[in-house]
């Protein structure tokens, strides 16, 4: 089996979870993945301080759709405080597989948007190791 | 689908030289590379390679203001390389000159800024076509809204080609003041016909600008034949060295622009307060130029003219048609374009259902098959193609047949990933 | 007459590195090439050499877009070598941002186009020296002529040195937004004290600009240190490959800046009308890059860091008090510039009685002998200093005191051809 | 002896023929050699279609100045109409002396000004052989 396309992957990217708008929404962002054109976008509600719902949309390749799947079961109820910092570690743990330097973008686009609606900031998620 | 073309190639056509190529020598992650992104960048020779080397090993001085042999030795070679590069283009003459740049993009920039900003104001128009690179997309609009002038674009047919008669109808409204498009569409792979679209643009009045970064590496171009007013290519795509690009312009329209970049070598005398221009096409070359660069172009076209262009075109003309017929074998599988490879270049841009493009190369850089996913710098063509990336496989002059049917199992194999 | 500072170079000191340049052990009409025109631009090691081959032999690919891994290769040389760059400098903290450009000629017309077309306006001036090259002269020429805004000089004094209380009555007028200054003067060889300067700049809120061309290769150089907004220089001077230069730039001034040229690589994307900006560095480098000599710059930082900037410092200054003691025999020889050789970088530019410069550097050429002559792209200063044109020897890393012998001796026998 | 630097080059650079102002003058002309930024100039006396009087004046190496002074001899008395024609060959046969590709600017100089006085041809003299 592929090590970069395993099976939680493929099955993120085809059957993406918590996709589509969400309507009324508190936060929203949306980027370009500047070396492929591709767009994501995210719709957040908030209550108490924490990341009641949310939906990803736009399109992309398998690498940031799964990676926007996968990090949207886990920022549903995470405090907005806690989302703000999450880095680029977080979202590869969580993806599980090996991410080039070429497809690092990708992996990160999801959780970028997800930064830029909760604290504005627009510089890519650091890698801390 | 695509159609392959008669003169289709047998499976071991080739131009025999790969050798020259170290580059494909190589074996990534145990597998042979198999390079097909030379619409990107083209790999180089051994003698481009040397050329540059041997110019830093045993050559290197400034150029233009030394007295000592070893300055002049410089000077022979950096002027020595344009001439040639301006024969292989056939704009010797002085009717034309020839500007060293960093690339294409430079070439087009420095025409915005020096030819357009005098030329182009409010009521003017500057026409490009739906098919071109950013590079020749963003400095008309930025020089369009800086002038005030109105930025419109030539539309593309269904067959990926541009229609004369609406070309005509664009110039007949008399506000077009240049019209810049590309030679070949590094997305489409269309040939445009240069001639018939520069003479209709010449009888309006208008100034030509023609990209032909993806038409120089790959068949016979003569800048006086194309009539075009400006041609501007680019060293990287055509077995030259990076950091080198080429303008080739109408003297006597150059004669009457300002300089682009100032400094030193584009002078003639400079006082507190202003200063005079030397002489073309020094007066766009400022500072001390990319001489190696310049040195390992003119090795690249003396390379590219001892294999022959037209043999070059042939080849892969004959790869094209095969790259197309095998590609039309994988279901799911669209290549945007003219489906004659008599009327393309050696590229196919494609989408395949149910598999992003950065997916397809992903996959096929694992196979060690070298091909470019996204939007190909063509952003406003990828719109209105209606699609938001292509997968693209490009061919050169070191290409052979065996490495389609590489790209072709690759391309299956990954489909079978996405349809586990 | 100049005179030697203590620390002489005995006659046989070197740093050991000739070996490294391949061109140093050519005979040039059976003479051995002395090279003494590093300060037009330096010779190049073997290691450079090799780094820029080895890139085009065995990595090359475009960068930025690429998923294959040759792509990420090429992608990983490239920015690795901006990364090394930055940090040889001082600037790698992200408060700095490091662009590459093809010279410095490239990078002050950068920022006189994208931030002084947006900052400077009637009314306001830009303060120069009377020491700059042509590069630093002539771009600040056209943008207040083209802005209506006022270029100002600061004048030398007679040790060919800059005055801070005259620097500092010209900010005091208030009027002053910009300040561009070299680090080091390619004519005097003077060494301007660049954080005092900068200091005061700041302290006036105006901007600085510095160029470094005749610093980086010579001494060490921490941007951060300096306190200038934007540095400047020049791959080539500095045993790196021609077509690559380097400019650092305080990113928060660089945010707020429009891009220079635009086209592929430096969006972020394209509508049909406008266009959106990559983020820093990419903002200001349009089109394919030159990627393979960025690659030769960065092994050219580490090549000068492994032999280590405040050795070539020691060396080249005990060489030039040593060349300012021979030059001194000569009679009717005059040195422009600082008396004191700790004052000054290794180049000595002078006139000699009767002889015309051209005349000096072609005599001492037949005897093998590298040396520049004219105004060095200086017309503004010549002009200061009563002078057409001077003679200029200049070290570099490479250079021994034998070679200074030989130098004086092509001087001597020159002299006597023109005293028949 | 020097191949370049023969005694009649010597002699023109330190004796140079007609040169000065020359007052009144038909016709003038300066430039710069842009590698140099040596200035030289001429003034041209006419009567009869033929260059009656000149004066090169300015200042540059021995090649530059030798070659205006060497000139000066033969331009005197020339017909305009001839002077307007001269090529590099002219030039160069009349100093002797072997002029490399880096010299060759200052050896055409007073030639260009002539040429450029005469004709107001602003042109490099070009070599025909
Ligand atoms: C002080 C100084 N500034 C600028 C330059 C211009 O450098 P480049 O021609 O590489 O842009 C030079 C060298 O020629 C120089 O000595
Ligand atoms: C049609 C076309 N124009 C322009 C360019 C830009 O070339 P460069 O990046 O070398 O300036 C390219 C290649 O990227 C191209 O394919």
């Amino acid at each position: 089996m592929d090590d970069l396309y395993r099976d939680h992957i493929l099955d993120h990217y085809k059957r993406p979870r918590n996709f589509g708008e969400l309507e009324p929404h508190d936060l929203e962002r949306a980027e370009h993945n500047p070396l492929c054109g591709d767009e994501l976008g995210v719709h957040i509600r908030v209550a108490d301080g924490r990341i009641e719902d949310l939906r990803f949309y736009g399109h992309g390749c398998a690498i940031s759709q799964a990676a926007a799947s996968i990090a949207s079961e886990e920022l549903k109820g995470m405090e907005l405080t806690e989302a703000a910092t999450l880095d680029a570690d977080w979202m590869l743990d969580l993806l599980g597989i090996p991410i080039s330097a070429t497809r690092r973008k990708c992996a990160l686009l999801g959780l970028k948007v997800v930064r830029g609606a909760v604290s504005g900031d627009s510089s890519w998620p650091e890698q801390s190791r | 689908m695509p159609q392959a073309v008669s003169g289709l190639a047998p499976a071991g056509a080739s131009l025999a030289v790969r050798q020259d190529f170290p580059i494909l020598g190589r074996r990534l992650g145990g597998k042979p590379l198999i390079y097909l992104d030379s619409a990107a960048t083209s790999q180089k020779p051994n003698a481009v390679i040397d050329a540059v080397a041997d110019y830093m090993r045993h050559h290197n001085a400034n150029v233009h203001r030394g007295v000592y042999p070893l300055a002049a030795e410089s000077d022979a070679a950096y002027e020595g390389a344009r001439t040639r590069i301006a024969a292989f283009t056939g704009s010797q003459a002085p009717q034309w000159t020839t500007v060293f740049t960093r690339n294409v993009t430079e070439a087009i920039n420095l025409v915005a800024a020096s030819w357009g900003r005098a030329n182009i104001g409010p009521g003017d128009a500057v026409l490009i076509t739906e098919m071109e690179h950013h590079a020749n997309v963003v400095p008309w609009q930025m020089l369009c809204t800086e002038r005030g002038a109105e930025l419109r674009y030539l539309a593309i047919d269904e067959h990926g080609q541009l229609s004369l008669e609406a070309l005509q109808d664009e110039l007949d409204r008399g506000d077009v003041k240049l019209v810049s498009f590309t030679h070949v569409s590094n997305v489409l792979g269309t040939i445009n016909p240069v001639a018939d679209i520069t003479q209709r643009i010449r009888t309006a009045g208008a100034i030509s600008f023609v990209d032909g970064a993806q038409a120089v590496p790959h068949m016979p171009v003569d800048v006086a034949t194309l009539g075009a007013d400006f041609y501007g290519w680019t060293g990287h795509k055509a077995v030259g060295p990076t950091g080198i690009g080429v303008l080739h312009g109408r003297t006597d329209v150059m004669e009457a622009m300002q300089p682009f970049m100032t400094g030193g070598d584009m002078i003639a005398s400079v006082d507190l307060f202003s200063a005079t221009w030397n002489e073309l096409p020094y007066k766009f070359e400022a500072g001390t130029p990319a001489i190696a660069e310049a040195v390992g172009l003119g090795a690249a076209v003396d390379y590219l003219s001892a294999v022959g262009m037209e043999r070059v075109r042939d080849h892969e003309r004959a790869l094209t048609g095969y790259m197309l017929t095998r590609l039309a074998e994988i279901p799911g599988l669209t290549v945007v374009g003219p489906q004659d490879a008599g009327a393309r270049s050696g590229l196919a841009a494609f989408t395949i259902d149910g598999m992003h493009p950065h997916d397809i190369a992903e996959l096929a850089g694992r196979a060690g098959v070298c091909i470019r996913a996204g939007h190909h710098c063509a952003q406003p063509l990828m719109r209105r193609l209606g699609l938001a990336a292509t997968a693209r496989a490009s061919v050169g002059i070191y290409t052979e047949a065996w490495e389609i049917d590489a790209l072709i199992d690759a391309l299956v194999a990954g489909r079978a990933v996405f349809e586990d």
